[in-house]
């Protein structure tokens, strides 16, 4: 595979979110607006592209039983440098984001990848594989964040479209989250078929 | 691949151990690097709620918060914010349990005399579009400049002076029990007349870094 | 009449006259999801299960069912997890009452496992003889 | 150095050999000695994990494959058979290369062939008219017509011509896993070798009547002539009950018994039209397009 | 004979149930309400009812034919019956768009997104209720203050509801006998004299709707009488227990959506169980949520919550609730 | 209050528009089509050639089986063939076909109508005759009757039941039969006892029959342990199990025969059929068939020599009319329909039913709304909407639990839904892969 | 009252699935049976308390700032160190099962999915720590969130076997349709809120 295909087929082909179901939780839970879900998706890319490459540097050094026990580490320490540095210059952000920040650990597209991918190709691959699925991933929240919010409140990313008041304010509270991303899917799936 | 180490238990031991050893130094030094723009971004958003609220000081408020008890409940906190060193408002954060969802936190900035300075809502988890819509400049603003001796923060229905939320009169009501609820806690605080008196030279406006957190 | 059955598919390992061996693979409860294979391995356990041998028709690497009646597997569910469960909260409860430092009652409440399954394993003969798996093809 | 930092070292590093110790216990007890084929095998299945294989995913599968000791009898449907000689091959077994196969619906009682002589109104599918009737047509053989094998088939492979009545198979996507020959009551259909070329000789007739009812009932049944037998070179074809046979494996797609097949009961597939003879052979191939399009 | 016979396994007569009858029985059984809200709320009932049913009827239609593109099937009667509902669920004032969305919810996601009548788990109707419920709070909990034949629309003088009033008063720690005081009386209540949703205000017509639909067997009484039997008693206790706090059981089941969720809603079989006992836990199920949160939740009404969570449980009744088996208990007098 | 099984039953139409025609003995026909499979289980092995000359009475297929029974000829002539013959499914099944030539009968049957009150035999006699007469349950199941009457060991049968409720629609065979051979059948039924070894026996009657059972009452004041009892008017009253359970109150358990709660159950023919064979040493080689439809000019009750073709008694009862859509053999709930109507009347016919055109096509289906009213009125306490839906899935296993086995095909479901949901279609197909799976487990 | 308070609240009007988005890939993946189902809400109900008291004690005497020495906070670690243990946590009861009783570890393993470490479970320990509930409460909370999430999953179980005899629109089958049902559900359970 081509680098370049290792990278877009995160997008659409196989959207982490879209296609393959990983990480619901954070899908589910942050999107209130599409700011969040851009935050997220930022986030857990940067997570995924550096434990890829970490992973993939020291796989040969491993042994197999502590595999799985030491890409945790390494992930979540990642996502510990995240939670920290998000505290420390985006205090916002990191409040709306809530419990989802270190959730990001079980996310299996992290985990997943470190383990299906990173630890069997090279650093270059890797990069590009964790990048591409971390994209796809920011990508979808940000899409699912923008309808939520276009629909619940008439804006996206915070810029006014149509007047708040005609806003359904379901699609910012729980339910939206799953009514809107059950019928994202059935668009991607439709989209990927044609 | 390249040949991949052994499953046997020292290799397993080391290679974990190296992984955490790695990680852990990595962590502690980011934390290390971290700790003081966290503690900042912390003390920063407190300081940022109280500046909303009260008249332009020059003190750190959050150096010189002491607590006031109030009856039933738990305590309320009070930021006194003093331009020079004379005290030009107090931001009391209070907080009330009658809100349609449960806990809203509020920061109230009374000047000396208890008027309102200003309001601003900390937490809350009241219906979007609905209670929300107490963060409004329409709703706090019919508080600011008032004095709760004189206007009764109650709304209309109950009889007080206060223009509810169309549909959120719970969130209304709630609104002014924690705004009444800092009030009478700045009234009756122990401490206020010496807060009143208090000349020590304000320390100056450099944020003392170890600052905690404080309030939860 | 037939009763609630749970199926589970495995692949025989051996067969002996006094027991069938059928390898089953235990997936997680993300199972359902598409990319099983890429999320990690870790979770994927084989796990042999004793069936009884009925008959003489199949042998090893043969694909076949094995069959557990629901109730026995909430038995299951019960002395392996549920059991224990209301022995920890039953211990840490009484452990509150008593007013002991929490570290102190959080860690007898933990400690209680260890003579739950002591006694677990004394019994495992017991156990095994409550618990039949029955395999078709 | 803070002393956070020292703690941070020392408290991590003891949960990560803790965690390590643990899990050399868990690694002895459980001895998940993965085969490192497995993965190999796993890489060579499509990863569709559409459990057409009868296992839990394609690493089940695959996993499966590496543990047994005949793997004859597994099949993945979505890879092609090159696949399974590929990981037959890496496993070590014999490599028979099965030929690929492909569906064939071996009736060719459309409409105008085979007249109605009652009509069914019970619920419509095939098997459940299959359990009560012989069919609204004299033939008691032939194609009910309800797509019930239309239904079976997963990969979309099949679908139902409104005009003839009859299931149609897409030979692009046809993965010859057999849901459909399982589906049809009648058993209509049959996977065969699907030939060079994709070439196909078949009888397109199920009819074991006698050739008087059965030419009766439709009028490109089999008659049970052995015209066919005696033409065809390579003792490929068989008659019993009255019905002719082609042996996939001797058929040599000479194409003698299409011409002499008095009913046009043989079909033939993909092949490049005949030079005009007679004006039945022009018939078959208008079959063959219809046949054919997709 | 010209024509070939059919041939078809038995039975080979029908009875006369239809679907379609069922449905258009059911509509029968809504027109005394319908009469009633149009009396009490004037033009809006009559804007409202008819916006809701046409469009629940198109975009039943549309999506039929567009979407999932299977012959349209709006001639059973099922979308009409979920649009009066809906139209019912609301108050009589409710902008149009508004109903547009709400009908858009109940067909679009309650229905058509399970493949259309008979698939779908939950009400449909409550579904597009809720949404609305949860989505336009403001317009939704605004409620008409009835007259006789009211005229006007969108500009009719608003209310709350008794159950409202009931909230806000015991919110602030007033007496239940000192809210009743603003509260119509039972017998005002009985014939609808109240702030409420469209049709949930006239009980009599309601109980009208119940007769005609026992007679013509289109449901049976086990649900509506478990329903109101299970309000009535957990009220009842609660009265007992605190007259001052919690309001007398008559008054539960005479206000809010009670009578008509209990008749029309929490009936629809096809979200239902299918036998007496399962429908028994049902309907008891539904009571007891409803009062725990119209007397305890936030929410002054609870009936639609109550409804489609039940709604959700039915599989599970229906898998444990099977009707007795033909020779299962043998106790023959051996 | 009337007797009557408790859970669910329909009533659709009655119909009964011959019930005031009395038996007319049909011709008998040009030519015999008797069938070798007129039974439940093996079809019988011919013992006769293409060319032989047979007479009225005489075997001509022996019981080739545990389950099967013997048949004779019911018409004399020259066999013409042994062939495989179209049947009402449209299938080829074997039958011997017969050339008419006069009528002669077999000398040792008494052919005289004098009734013969003679109860002086044994019990295998009994059941050795029956046997030997190819009497089959005229009830629609046609099962070997001489099989019923073998009680097994270790069980021990109580009473006889015997089935005049006629709970079908449009039929009228079994009423006909009541009112004119009343008291042959009363001492087939005696006949019936004795081979049984019981003491009591009783005759179910649905109240729609009023006269029969009036009739019947007096004819049983003089046979001692016999008693009438209608029955409430409530489809199927007549299905076995709950014959039992309205008559004596008791349950048949799933999965199991009558004689586990000790009953026995006949229908009238039967019993006639019985007499008949005891007493006269006559085969089984009529019945009487009811021909009726809305459309038909005169719907008859006949006496029919097996054999007969469907076409001639159609012709009989004033032909076919032009708007036939759909000729039913048995009543309109568990009849089956004709695929062509050149079959011949068989032990098992007890009616042809003609349909309109406007009454013989099934409505157009539609989603199921989970009325329940099917569950409701399934005699079994089945869940129809849920047999055909796991059936429809094929998921088997689930089927299979939830008893489909236990269906008695009644149509009692299919007739009352609302949604004209093809659910005995469906349980049909899912008792019969049910059966198979069941079958394969036990060997 | 306030344990009354945690119950009510992590079972119905924070439903730790249907409010809080914890735990939804076993939501959405495990078995379409309600046997099933219930089965593995009680084995998360075992893992959710055992994890919740051990995180918990770790927390409160090694993590917490001053824990084990003056000044030293090692809170920031919480991450890594939870998710570590509760991994382990989740192995070590498989082997200790599988040794004191194979028999029951076989069944176990016939009947249930694995349980693996998920958001539910993490986040159960986290928000355990994050609300500073004791350690009382903390199992309480647990209890509670495992119930909640086992009756969403039980609901959800039944809807799913319902749905799988229903004609289901082609493009909405599987999880386009769970989510809206789960989506209709959350909308259902709104109602609770206020509820305590
Ligand atoms: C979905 C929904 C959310 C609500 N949220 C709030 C809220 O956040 N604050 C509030 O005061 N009232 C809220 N309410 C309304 C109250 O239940 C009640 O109806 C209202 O306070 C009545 O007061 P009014 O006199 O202001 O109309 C909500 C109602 C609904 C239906
Ligand atoms: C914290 C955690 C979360 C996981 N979440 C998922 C998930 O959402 N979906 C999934 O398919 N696998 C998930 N996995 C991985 C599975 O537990 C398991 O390893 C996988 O399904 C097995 O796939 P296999 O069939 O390729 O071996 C997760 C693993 C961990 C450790
Ligand atoms: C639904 C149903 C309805 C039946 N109705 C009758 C009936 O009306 N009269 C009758 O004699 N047998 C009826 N039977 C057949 C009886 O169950 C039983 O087979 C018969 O009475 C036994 O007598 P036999 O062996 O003499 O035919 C019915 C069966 C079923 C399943
Ligand atoms: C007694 C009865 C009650 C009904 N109640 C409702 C209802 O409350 N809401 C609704 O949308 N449809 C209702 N329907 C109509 C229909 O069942 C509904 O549209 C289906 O749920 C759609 O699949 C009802 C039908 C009947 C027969
Ligand atoms: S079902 Fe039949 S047509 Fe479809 S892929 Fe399988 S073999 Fe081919
Ligand atoms: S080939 Fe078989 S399954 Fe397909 S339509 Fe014809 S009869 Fe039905
Ligand atoms: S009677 Fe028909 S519509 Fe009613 S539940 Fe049964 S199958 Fe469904
Ligand atoms: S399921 Fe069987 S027994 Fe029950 S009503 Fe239907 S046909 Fe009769
Ligand atoms: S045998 Fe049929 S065509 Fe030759």
């Amino acid at each position: 595979m081509s680098q370049l295909k290792n990278f877009t087929k995160g997008l659409l082909k196989e959207n982490p979110v879209f296609v393959l179901l990983l990480g619901m939780c954070p899908t589910l839970g942050v999107t209130t607006t599409a700011v969040n879900g851009l935050g997220m998706g930022l986030a857990t890319t940067f997570v995924l592209v550096m434990s890829n490459m970490v992973v993939s540097i020291v796989k040969n050094g491993i042994p197999d039983k502590v595999r799985i026990p030491a890409f945790i580490v390494i992930i979540a320490s990642f996502v510990t440098v995240v939670e920290l540095t998000m505290q420390a210059y985006l205090p916002s952000l990191f409040d709306s984001l809530g419990l989802f920040i270190p959730l990001i650990v079980v996310n299996c597209v992290v985990l997943g990848r470190a383990e299906a991918f990173a630890s069997k190709n090279k650093i270059g691959a890797s990069i590009m594989d964790g990048l591409g699925m971390g994209i796809g991933f920011t990508l979808a929240l940000t899409v699912l964040g923008a309808v939520r919010e276009l629909l619940g409140a008439g804006e996206i990313f915070g810029l006014s479209i149509f007047d708040g008041s005609y806003g359904m304010l379901v699609f910012i509270l729980p339910p939206g989250a799953f009514i809107v991303l059950g019928y994202l899917i059935l668009i991607v799936n439709r989209l990927n078929k044609a | 691949m390249g040949s991949k180490k052994e499953s046997t238990f020292i290799n397993m031991v080391i290679a974990l151990f190296i992984v955490t050893g790695i990680a852990s130094t990595t962590l502690g030094f980011v934390y290390e690097f971290t700790k003081e723009p966290i503690a900042l971004a912390k003390l920063n958003k407190k300081l940022d709620a109280i500046k909303a609220v009260v008249p332009t000081f020059d003190n750190n408020p959050d150096s010189v918060k002491f607590e006031i008890p109030v009856e039933g409940g738990d305590p309320v906190m009070a930021y006194p914010a003093k331009l020079g060193d004379k005290l030009v408002g107090t931001a009391i954060e209070s907080y009330t349990m009658k809100g349609f969802s449960g806990l809203i936190k509020i920061m109230v900035g009374l000047k000396p005399d208890g008027t309102i300075n200003n309001i601003s809502v900390l937490e809350h988890k009241e219906t979007p579009g609905l209670g929300t819509h107490m963060k409004d400049d329409w709703f706090s603003g019919q508080f600011i400049d008032k004095n709760p001796a004189s206007f009764k923060v109650k709304v209309k229905k109950d009889g007080g002076d206060v223009d509810a939320i169309t549909a959120a009169t719970i969130s209304s009501r709630a609104y002014c029990d924690a705004l009444t609820r800092a009030y009478n806690a700045f009234m009756n605080q122990p401490k206020k007349e010496e807060m009143l008196l208090d000349t020590t030279p304000a320390t100056d406006s450099t944020i003392v870094a170890s600052t905690e957190g404080g309030v939860k | 009449m037939s009763q609630a059955t749970i199926s589970h598919q495995g692949i025989i390992e051996s067969v002996t006259p006094e027991n069938i061996k059928v390898r089953i693979m235990n997936v997680s409860a993300c199972a359902a999801c598409h990319v099983k294979g890429a999320c990690s391995a870790s979770d994927t356990q084989e796990k042999i299960i004793d069936a009884l041998p009925n008959g003489n028709i199949y042998k090893s690497g043969d694909l076949v069912t094995l069959l557990v009646k629901e109730s026995m597997g909430f038995k299951a569910l019960f002395l392996g997890y549920l059991l224990p469960f209301l022995l920890v909260v039953v211990v840490l409860i009484i452990g509150t009452f008593l007013e002991l430092r929490e570290l102190i009652a959080g860690l007898l409440s933990l400690s209680i496992l260890i003579p739950y399954y002591v006694f677990l394993f004394f019994f495992k003969d017991q156990i095994k003889k409550s618990f039949v798996f029955e395999i078709k093809q | 150095m803070s002393i956070t930092i020292i703690y941070t070292i020392i408290s991590l590093s003891a949960l990560g050999v803790t965690a390590a110790i643990i899990l050399y216990f868990v690694a002895q007890k459980f001895k998940v000695v993965e085969d490192p084929r497995i993965d190999q095998v796993e890489e060579m299945l499509p990863g569709a994990n559409c459990g057409g294989c009868g296992f839990p995913g394609c690493r089940g599968f695959a996993d499966a494959l590496v543990k047994a000791d005949d793997i004859s009898n597994y099949n993945c449907p979505v890879s092609d058979a090159q696949a399974m000689v590929d990981i037959a091959g890496v496993l070590g077994h014999e490599a028979t290369a099965a030929d690929p196969k492909i569906a064939v619906v071996r009736c060719n009682g459309t409409c105008d062939n085979r007249k109605s002589v009652n009509n069914y109104d019970g619920a419509k599918t095939c098997s459940i008219e299959a359990a009560l009737y012989a069919g609204d047509t004299g033939c008691s053989f032939g194609c009910f017509g309800h797509g019930d094998c239309v239904d079976a088939c997963t990969f979309d492979a099949m679908y139902m011509d409104s005009k003839t009545g009859l299931p149609v198979i897409i030979d692009d996507k046809c993965v010859a896993c057999g849901a459909c020959v399982k589906a049809c009551p009648k058993n209509i259909i049959e996977l065969r070798n699907k030939g060079k070329k994709d070439r196909r000789i078949f009888v397109s007739c199920v009819n074991e009547d006698k050739g008087g009812p059965a030419k009766k009932a439709c009028s490109v049944a089999c008659i049970g002539c052995g015209k066919c037998v005696k033409v065809c070179p390579f003792d490929a074809i068989t008659i019993e009950n009255n019905l002719a046979y082609i042996d996939y494996n001797k058929c040599k797609l000479c194409r003698k018994c299409v011409v002499e097949c008095p009913t046009n009961a043989i079909h033939e597939l993909n092949f490049p039209p005949r030079k005009p003879v007679a004006e039945k052979t022009e018939a078959v191939i208008k079959e063959n397009s219809t046949e054919n399009k997709d | 004979m010209d024509k070939l016979i059919n041939v078809s396994p038995s039975p080979h007569v029908a009875g006369d149930y239809s679907v379609k009858k069922i449905m258009y029985g059911v509509v029968l059984a809504l027109l005394p309400a319908l009469a009633a809200s149009i009396y009490y709320f004037g033009m809006g009932a009559i804007v409202v009812t008819l916006v809701a049913i046409a469009s629940c009827v198109i975009f039943e239609y549309l999506i039929q034919k567009f979407i999932i593109k299977t012959k349209p099937t709006i001639s059973d009667g099922s979308a009409i019956l979920t649009g009066l509902l809906l139209a019912f669920n609301v108050p009589s004032n409710l902008p149009i768009w508004i109903i547009v969305i709400g009908a858009l919810v109940s067909i679009g996601i309650g229905k058509m997104s399970f493949g259309g009548l008979g698939q779908n788990p939950f009400n449909p109707a409550l579904v597009g209720r809720v949404f609305l419920l949860i989505s336009f709070p403001v317009q939704m909990t605004s409620w008409p203050i009835p007259k006789g034949f009211n005229t006007g629309y969108a500009d009719a003088v608003t209310g709350a509801t008794p159950l409202a009033l009931m909230k806000e008063g015991l919110g602030n720690n007033e007496t239940v006998s000192n809210i009743m005081n603003s509260i119509p009386d039972h017998m005002q209540l009985f014939y609808g004299s109240m702030g409420g949703s469209m049709g949930e205000v006239c009980a009599l017509a309601l109980v009208l709707g119940f007769a005609y639909m026992l007679i013509r067997k289109i449901i049976t009484w086990h649900i509506p009488v478990f329903l109101v039997g299970t309000v009535f008693a957990f009220t009842g206790i609660l009265h007992l227990v605190n007259p001052e706090q919690f309001a007398d059981p008559l008054f539960h089941i005479l206000t809010g959506g009670v009578l008509l969720g209990a008749v029309f809603m929490a009936t629809d079989m096809v979200t239902s169980p299918m036998t007496p006992k399962g429908m028994a836990v049902f309907a008891i199920g539904i009571g007891v949520i409803t009062v725990l949160i119209r007397t305890f939740g936030a929410y002054p009404e609870g009936i639609s919550f109550a409804i489609l969570i039940m709604n959700a449980c039915v599989p599970i009744i229906n898998r444990y609730m099977k009707p007795k088996r033909f020779g299962e208990e043998v106790k023959n007098g051996k | 209050m009337l007797k009557t099984f408790k859970k669910g039953g329909v009533h659709p139409a009655e119909n009964k528009l011959s019930a005031n025609a009395p038996i007319v003995t049909a011709e008998i026909p040009k030519t015999a089509t008797i069938p070798l499979g007129q039974h439940i289980g093996a079809p019988a092995s011919p013992i006769v050639k293409k060319g032989d000359q047979v007479k009225v009475g005489q075997v001509i297929a022996q019981s080739s089986g545990f389950v099967s029974a013997n048949i004779h000829s019911s018409v004399s002539g020259t066999v013409a063939k042994i062939d495989d013959i179209i049947d009402a499914t449209g299938f080829k099944k074997p039958c011997i076909i017969i050339t008419v030539e006069g009528d002669e009968w077999l000398e040792e049957i008494n052919r005289s109508s004098d009734i013969d009150k003679n109860l002086n035999h044994k019990s295998a006699d009994i059941i050795n005759k029956v046997k030997e007469a190819g009497i089959v349950g005229l009830g629609g199941a046609t099962f070997p009757s001489h099989i019923k009457l073998s009680v097994p060991p270790g069980k021990t049968a109580e009473v006889l039941l015997i089935n005049g409720v006629e709970c079908e629609p449009y039929l009228t065979a079994d009423h006909r039969l009541m009112l004119e051979k009343g008291e042959e059948m009363i001492i087939g039924t005696k006949l019936l006892m004795i081979a049984l070894g019981v003491s009591k026996g009783a005759i179910g009657i649905e109240n729609n029959k009023p006269d029969a059972i009036k009739h019947l009452q007096e004819i049983v004041k003089n046979y001692e342990g016999i008693e009438v009892v209608p029955l409430k008017v409530k489809y199927p009253q007549g299905g076995e199990k709950q014959l039992i359970k309205a008559v004596i109150n008791r349950e048949v358990p799933s999965g199991t025969l009558p004689i586990e709660v000790g009953a026995v159950v006949h229908n009238v023919g039967t019993a006639f059929a019985v007499y008949e064979a005891v007493q006269k040493n006559k085969p089984l080689l009529e019945r009487v068939v009811t021909v009726t439809g809305k459309s038909v000019s005169n719907p008859s009750n006949f006496m029919v020599r097996i054999g007969t073709p469907t076409t001639q008694l159609i012709e009989a009862a004033g032909g076919l009319p032009q708007d036939t859509g759909k000729v039913v053999s048995g009543g309109p709930m568990m009849g089956k329909a004709l695929s062509n109507l050149g079959v011949p009347i068989t032990k098992g016919s007890s009616g042809v039913l003609l349909f309109k055109k406007d009454e013989a096509s099934r409505r157009l289906i539609q989603p199921c709304i989970r009325c329940a009213k099917c569950v409701t009125v399934c005699p079994m306490g089945l869940e129809p909407y849920l047999l055909m839906n796991q059936t429809e899935m094929q998921n088997w296993e689930e089927v299979e639990n939830n008893r489909t086995m236990d269906c008695i095909e009644c149509g009692s479901c299919m007739y009352t839904c609302p949604a004209d949901r093809p659910l005995l279609d469906y349980i049909r197909l899912g008792k019969s892969t049910v059966g198979n799976i069941i079958r394969s487990r036990k060997q | 009252m306030t344990y009354f308070i945690i119950i009510i609240t992590a079972i119905f009007v924070n439903n730790i699935v249907l409010n809080q988005f914890l735990g939804i890939c076993p939501f959405l993946g495990v078995s379409k049976k309600i046997s099933t189902a219930a089965g593995m809400s009680g084995a998360v109900m075992f893992v959710m308390v055992i994890a919740t008291i051990v995180t918990y004690l770790i927390q409160t005497s090694v993590l917490a700032k001053d824990a084990i020495i003056e000044g030293v906070d090692l809170s920031f670690m919480q991450t890594i160190t939870f998710i570590l243990v509760i991994a382990s946590l989740v192995q070590l009861v498989e082997i200790i099962l599988k040794k004191v009783s194979p028999a029951l570890y076989q069944a176990l393993g016939v009947f249930l999915p694995l349980i693996t470490t998920n958001c539910a479970i993490l986040g159960v320990a986290i928000m355990t720590i994050q609300k500073d509930f004791s350690l009382m409460e903390g199992v309480v909370f647990a209890i509670a969130s495992s119930i909640g999430f086992g009756l969403a999953l039980v609901l959800f179980a039944g809807l799913r076997e319902h749905m799988d005899l229903m004609h289901i629109p082609k493009g909405m089958k599987g999880i386009p349709i769970a989510l809206v049902v789960a989506g209709i559900l959350a909308m259902a359970f709104m109602g609770f809120s206020g509820l305590v």
